[in-house]
């Protein structure tokens, strides 16, 4: 249960992320129409991110297991 | 079972209000630039009603995108 | 008990949003001087703005029960 | 008794500290603008020091602001 | 003690996952300019990988002088 | 054990805050190189400027203890 609480944390942690980014770059003011293609595109740029900071963050950790933040 | 539904109810209307907080904290940015006339002009309200929209249509599109691909 | 609780919670919210967006919008370094009446113009206007915010959410919440954020 | 008040006492001192820290970063991105001299300026600390006199000004009126709309 | 033991990995792994959430919202924003090709370029991916070190270089830096201060 | 732990939970928002700014003072994109002597002295402009709010902070509470935030 514990772990399934901490996905559910993840998860939307992860979409309250992505909307606010993604709103910000696809979105203009005065916001008159929406900008569903790119959303998607974004979306698809943010999860690319991710796995690239993922990849970094990792990396770093396991050549200095002492200097992780 | 009361109290429950009661919590429930409660929990619910606590989210929509922190919801609403946090719209406004963003769009007030966004759509208001000064500050001297207390009164919303129409070019504002305007702006405030489609950021909601727009954030929310955001929202959605995301979480949709999402489940697709899991 | 629990009411009142989350009420504080929703006033607390609401001083600090409103203190941290009309300083922004009132203030301007290097802050020498005060400006009381931008800051009853901001406040009025803040909440105006609040609002309207509710009633199009709620609006939208109400559309579409299962597509609201 | 001696412990509910060293409790409230604590728990006060922490809120202060958590101001300050709310400030210092909010103050510090606005009146530092660059970092290659570790000295703060004449400047930079009056600009700090009206920053949080303006922001708690503010924040009083608005409180008073608030109370009187209730 | 098994339990302990995965309460640890369990907090540890999600200090991890908290971490990435955090550098990807703060990368994003800096390396990610326009979204209207859903592939990342390689200038796009270099600069998140460069922005991940060097936030992890400040840190670093960081905690060890404060810990020269005290 | 409680003072000790909002002395952990008082560090940590330092490191937490002091980062941030530093790296956001410090480090350019696309962040090619790493800038320690920048940092060194963020890190002393970012305690200075601590002393000094938490200075001018407490001198206002002590002026008016009715009006501090």
């Amino acid at each position: 249960q514990i772990s399934q609480e901490l996905a559910i944390a993840n998860a939307t942690e992860l979409v309250n992320k992505v909307t606010e980014n993604c709103f910000e770059t696809c979105m203009k003011t005065p916001y008159a129409e929406g900008n569903d293609s790119c959303v998607d595109s974004c979306l698809a740029k943010y999860m690319r991110s991710w796995n690239s900071i993922s990849r970094a963050y990792i990396q770093r950790i396991q050549q200095s297991p002492d200097k992780n933040a | 079972k009361d109290i429950m539904n009661f919590l429930e109810v409660e929990n619910s209307k606590q989210k929509v209000q922190m919801s609403i907080h946090q719209f406004t904290n963003m769009c007030f940015k966004q759509c208001i630039t000064n500050a001297t006339n207390p009164e919303l002009s129409a070019g504002e309200e305007q702006c405030l009603n489609n950021c909601v929209n727009r954030f929310l249509d955001t929202n959605i599109r995301i979480v949709k995108g999402l489940q697709n691909i899991q």
